[in-house]
């Protein structure tokens, strides 16, 4: 008998669980209305990596292609193609030559350090920030760009470069105001 | 022949089936719309939002999606049950609305045993997920048709002496006389006096209507989707709107029987009858979105162990007082 | 009387025509999952039904495993750290913290204390955002669909803080050997101390719509009754073992952090059933607040990652070693094997919920379908941490 | 302080590893036959099974058992190793349940058949396509004494010489002959 008491005052408890949910259907919504509303928290949101610029010129990245990222890249999402040395014309090969022969040391033109190319697949990324902790001239940072929508996953693979210079861009920053 | 067809009566009950059936594709869109609405808000979001103004169109766009869906018959299912299945659910539902009193003219037909017609009909959309179950060729819909027939067969005893009892307090089987013999005030309704009769008849109407939280044979963390995992397409938008058509059909009932039907303190008509009704329906929805589901054999507990006995009860307290007053 | 099919005519796969062979011809094979609504995921369960009660159970695993421990031997002991996020992703943390503390111990790296009370603070928040989720699912696998949506409101707050610390939002990978990889921004103190009155207040709300419902505890009491013997035999851990009167917290049997120095309880219930796991959980938020309002009291300030903490290209010295840590579903443990590379040699991860699940087969046997429901969602399954 | 849990059972190398390092509180190798006996002393004095683990050494397959107490923590590993050609290991299974699923998992990664296993079916891999992806090719296999560093060893069966202090062997024999 005594359990069927108890039973009956346990229905005490769905009383106080429609309340509950009555008094949430009279308060307001807490889901973001999206498209009318944003998030707000988008700064600290560390989304596909993006290339820093060099603080004189918002079109060049600071990248000197030591290729630590490339290396330390878990998933393998970074090609970072390098520029080739340029040819020597005719005359400093010359001048070259001749300083060979006299038993000079030779300055061969270097390749200049800025990436020719730099890849990235971010379809393949796990944004773990590796590559932009060994970087050593902090080239590599965060996005915060979680709008990122694509219809094939070709499109994933992003020409950092390019979207640098959209930025700077986009932002209107050109070199000589910024010099 | 020619003067039955002719004859007002058999008109009248023509022009209430089609009458019916709009009135049910309207109130099923308007309770899809309701259902998701009071879901939304209930756990802090809007809802629909986004056809329409607030999302008023949803519904219909659902309904045109389903519509548009490709229909397809499983693997070994057997054709003929599984394509009659929904179409059953669906058109017997229709003879339930006929005797229900909507407003003091606005009734289809008024007969005298109103409320066995409606009892002896809501029992076929039983057998509309028997076939259902049964026809998919699926595990998990035979489970659920099983789990109907036992929580049907049990539910519709306590719900028929639930009914029995009002029927005792005021003397007739008939719906509208049901409603007149009632006035127009709170007090002066059967719930004032039967109040136990419309818990039981509610509890009951839940389960019947395989609401939440007896929604037991379509638990869709358990049976996937019970009988109508197969589904697709407008045969599961029948099987839909049949749903939503009983549950209508349930609250009708309540507000003709226990809530004073068309009768309001004020200005007496359609819209007290229509308000009392989608105030019930309110209810189921809260319901829904507040608990949990309970489990088969507790189900079936709740019924023979509390609603029986207490109906029974109910329902000899209630003979023995109108024989001596 | 033995089933009246040939072989031949047994339809499925390899899984459940083993499971065929034998069941009498009344008895319904019933293959529930991979794709179910309460299998969190893909996992499959075989179940040989009487009418709605189960005979047997066979779970089946392997359709989310990824190979993890194959990946750690073609990956630098830094590049394996994105993985961890990815075993059970609703407390990566944790799984961070197994891994890293596995490599220091094996390397011999000291973590400065800011980096240990920056992860306790993390894991902890890590700990009961998982535990939420759990609690909407279980509660989304018996059938009240409104919890889990109060839930992830109070979840959203949490992965705004741990996102304003990892920059990510459910697969973090922020901690180093030798620390963390970014320092606490300059609010994220004081938005946890909010956080955790704020939680407080909420717990209440839980207790009444949920915890004291009547259908909940019906549907939640004695059933899948758990021994804890039967945890011994099977090795489970956990809000499991917990739920069963044993307080076996890793977090005070090993030691490790700065765990040592914050008090907090271990919640245990001695009902052993799905209700204790419940009840167990719902404590475990309580202490974690605890934890969480001692440790942002006690985080002192200095260096987050410390100087000289492993390269990518680092070696890790010869030797193996076994870290354990208390992951929101048990003990994780990543047995790690150096051979002096920069790669590790070999790295076992131990999943608390492949324990877990083990135990359901003998657990579900006898029970009705809707119960077995019911004691899966107990057990708080992470699929991709049982496949890894 | 439990000495007498392993009493009488042929071990071939005890170890005292260091713990801070090794996690281990005690590391025992055995032979194939004494993994049973050994299981059953830990089953009967409160052990639960957190794990088992494989090893592809040059000396073969390690299988390493860990155990762990609830009351009283304390990680013990027993290990077996098995040869590459036929890794053969009896269950455990039926002395600690939750270990059928560990020795099956062992077995799809490295072909370890663990004898008695009482549904030896994969488990994680394909059932259709047997593979043994942990298993290491010829050349990466490292020699189980360039793995493990057993600490303070407390006794060693001659037999079982992956241990011996190579160097210092070497260097007394140089004293010898000197």
């Amino acid at each position: 008998m005594r359990k069927y008491i108890q039973q009956l005052k346990d229905l005490k408890s769905l009383i106080v669980g429609l309340f509950i949910t009555g008094d949430n259907l009279r308060k307001s919504t807490v889901t973001v209305h999206y498209p009318r509303q944003e998030v707000h928290n988008l700064a600290s949101f560390r989304g596909p990596i993006e290339l820093l610029p060099k603080p004189k010129n918002p079109t060049q990245p600071r990248c000197i292609t030591c290729m630590m990222c490339v290396s330390t890249c878990p998933s393998g999402c970074i090609t970072v193609v390098k520029h080739k040395a340029p040819k020597p014309s005719a005359e400093e090969k010359q001048a070259m030559a001749e300083a060979e022969a006299r038993g000079e040391k030779v300055a061969k033109p270097k390749a200049p350090k800025t990436p020719k190319q730099f890849l990235y697949d971010y379809s393949l990324c796990s944004l773990c920030g590796l590559c932009s902790e060994v970087c050593p001239v902090n080239s590599i940072g965060f996005s915060s760009d979680v709008y990122m929508v694509c219809r094939r996953r070709s499109e994933l693979k992003l020409d950092l470069l390019a979207r640098l210079k959209a930025k700077a861009d986009r932002e209107g920053r050109t070199v000589d105001e910024v010099a | 022949m020619l003067d039955v067809i002719l004859s007002p009566q058999f008109m009248r009950i023509v022009l209430a089936a089609v009458a019916v059936m709009a009135f049910i594709a309207a109130n099923g869109l308007v309770l899809v719309y309701m259902e998701r609405k009071i879901a939304g808000h209930i756990q802090r979001r809007p809802g629909p939002f986004e056809v329409g103004w607030h999302g008023l169109l949803q519904p219909i766009v659902d309904a045109g999606k389903l519509i548009g869906k490709q229909l397809f018959t499983p693997d070994g299912a057997d054709g003929l049950l599984y394509w009659l299945a929904p179409v059953v659910s669906f058109v017997w539902v229709l003879p339930l609305f006929i005797p229900i009193p909507f407003g003091p003219q606005l009734t289809a037909f008024e007969m005298d045993l109103g409320i066995v017609l409606i009892l002896a009909f809501s029992g076929t959309n039983l057998l509309a997920l028997c076939m259902a179950g049964w026809g998919s060729n699926n595990k998990w819909s035979l489970l659920g048709a099983a789990r109907a027939v036992a929580q049907s067969v049990a539910y519709e005893i306590p719900l028929l002496l639930a009914i029995l009892a009002v029927a005792f307090t005021s003397g007739t089987l008939d719906l509208s006389n049901t409603v007149k013999l009632q006035g127009g005030w709170p007090w002066q309704w059967n719930i004032a006096l039967q109040p136990l009769a419309f818990l039981i008849y509610f509890i009951c109407a839940l389960a019947e209507t395989n609401r939440a939280p007896f929604d037991l044979p379509e638990a869709e963390s358990e049976l996937t989707a019970g009988f109508h995992t197969e589904y697709s397409g407008m045969a599961f938008g029948l099987f839909f709107l049949a749903e939503y058509a009983n549950m209508i059909v349930v609250c009708a009932v309540a507000t003709a029987l226990f809530l004073g039907g068309w009768q309001g303190p004020v200005f007496s008509g359609v819209w007290w009858f229509l308000a009392k009704m989608y105030a019930l329906l309110f209810l189921m929805i809260w319901l829904r979105w507040t608990y949990p589901r309970v489990r088969f054999d507790q189900l079936l507990n709740i019924n023979w162990k509390w609603l029986l006995p207490l109906s029974l009860a109910n329902l000899m307290l209630t003979a023995l007082l109108t024989k001596v007053f | 009387m033995k089933h009246h099919l040939s072989p031949e005519q047994i339809s499925g796969d390899f899984y459940s025509r083993r499971f065929e062979q034998g069941p009498d011809e009344d008895t319904l094979i019933l293959n529930m999952g991979p794709q179910h609504p309460s299998t969190h995921g893909v996992l499959r369960i075989i179940l040989a039904l009487d009418g709605e009660y189960i005979m047997r159970a066979e779970p089946v695993l392997g359709y989310l495993h990824r190979m993890h421990e194959a990946m750690a031997e073609h990956r630098t002991y830094l590049g394996y750290l994105p993985n961890m996020g990815r075993v059970d992703y609703l407390h990566a943390v944790a799984w961070n913290w197994a891994y890293v503390g596995a490599v220091e111990r094996l390397g011999g790296i000291e973590v400065p204390r800011r980096a240990e009370y920056i992860r306790v603070i993390t894991c902890e928040l890590n700990r009961i955002s998982s535990h939420l989720l759990w609690w909407g699912a279980y509660l989304l696998d018996l059938g009240a669909f409104t919890p889990i949506m109060y839930a992830f409101d109070d979840r959203e707050i949490i992965l705004d803080l741990l996102q304003s610390v990892s920059g990510s939002r459910l697969t973090y990978s922020f901690l180093r050997p030798g620390g963390v990889a970014f320092d606490l921004p300059d609010t994220f103190l004081d938005e946890v101390k909010a956080f955790i009155p704020h939680m407080r207040a909420r717990l209440p709300m839980y207790k009444a719509l949920v915890t004291d419902n009547t259908i909940l505890r019906h549907r939640c009491e004695e059933v899948g009754d758990l021994p804890l013997e039967m945890c011994r035999r099977y090795g489970a851990t956990g809000p499991v073992v917990r739920g069963s009167g044993m307080a076996y917290d890793v977090r005070r049997a090993e030691p490790y952090g700065v765990y040592p120095e914050l008090e907090f309880e271990i919640p245990t219930e001695n009902s052993q059933d799905a209700m204790g796991r419940y009840l167990v959980r719902m404590g475990e938020l309580e202490q974690c607040l605890n934890i969480l309002e001692q440790a942002v009291q006690a985080i002192p300030e200095g260096e987050h990652l410390i100087k000289g903490a492993p390269k990518p290209r680092w070696k890790a010295p010869v030797g193996e070693t076994y870290f354990a840590v208390e992951g929101a579903r048990g003990k994780i443990g990543v047995h790690l094997v150096s051979d002096g590379s920069s790669t590790p040699y070999r790295c076992k991860l131990r999943a608390p919920g492949f324990s877990n699940l083990s135990l359901f087969a003998e657990l579900a046997e006898g029970t009705l379908l809707a119960d077995a429901v019911s004691i899966l969602g107990s057990l708080d399954l992470v699929i991709p941490e049982i496949d890894r | 302080m439990n000495d007498d849990v392993f009493a009488g059972i042929p071990v071939l190398l005890e170890a005292r590893p260091d713990r801070n390092r090794s996690g281990l509180l005690r590391d025992l190798y055995l032979i194939p036959e004494g993994i049973v006996p050994a299981v059953e002393r830990l089953f009967a004095a409160g052990y639960h099974l957190e794990d088992i683990s494989g090893l592809d050494t040059k000396d073969g397959i390690l299988v390493s058992y860990h155990f762990d107490h609830f009351e009283k923590p304390g990680r013990i590993a027993l290990r077996v190793l098995s040869p590459h050609d036929t890794p053969k290991v009896p269950s455990i299974a039926n002395i600690f349940d939750g270990a059928q699923w560990h020795e099956r998992e062992l077995s799809d990664f490295y072909g370890v058949v663990f004898e008695g296993n009482p549904n030896p079916t994969p488990l994680l891999l394909p059932a259709t396509d047997v593979t043994t992806p942990l298993r290491k090719a010829e050349a990466s296999r490292v020699s189980l004494g360039d793995l493990i560093d057993p600490g303070e060893i407390v006794q060693m069966d001659p037999r079982f010489d992956y241990f011996a202090p190579k160097d210092n062997t070497d260097a007394e024999s140089k004293e010898a002959e000197a």
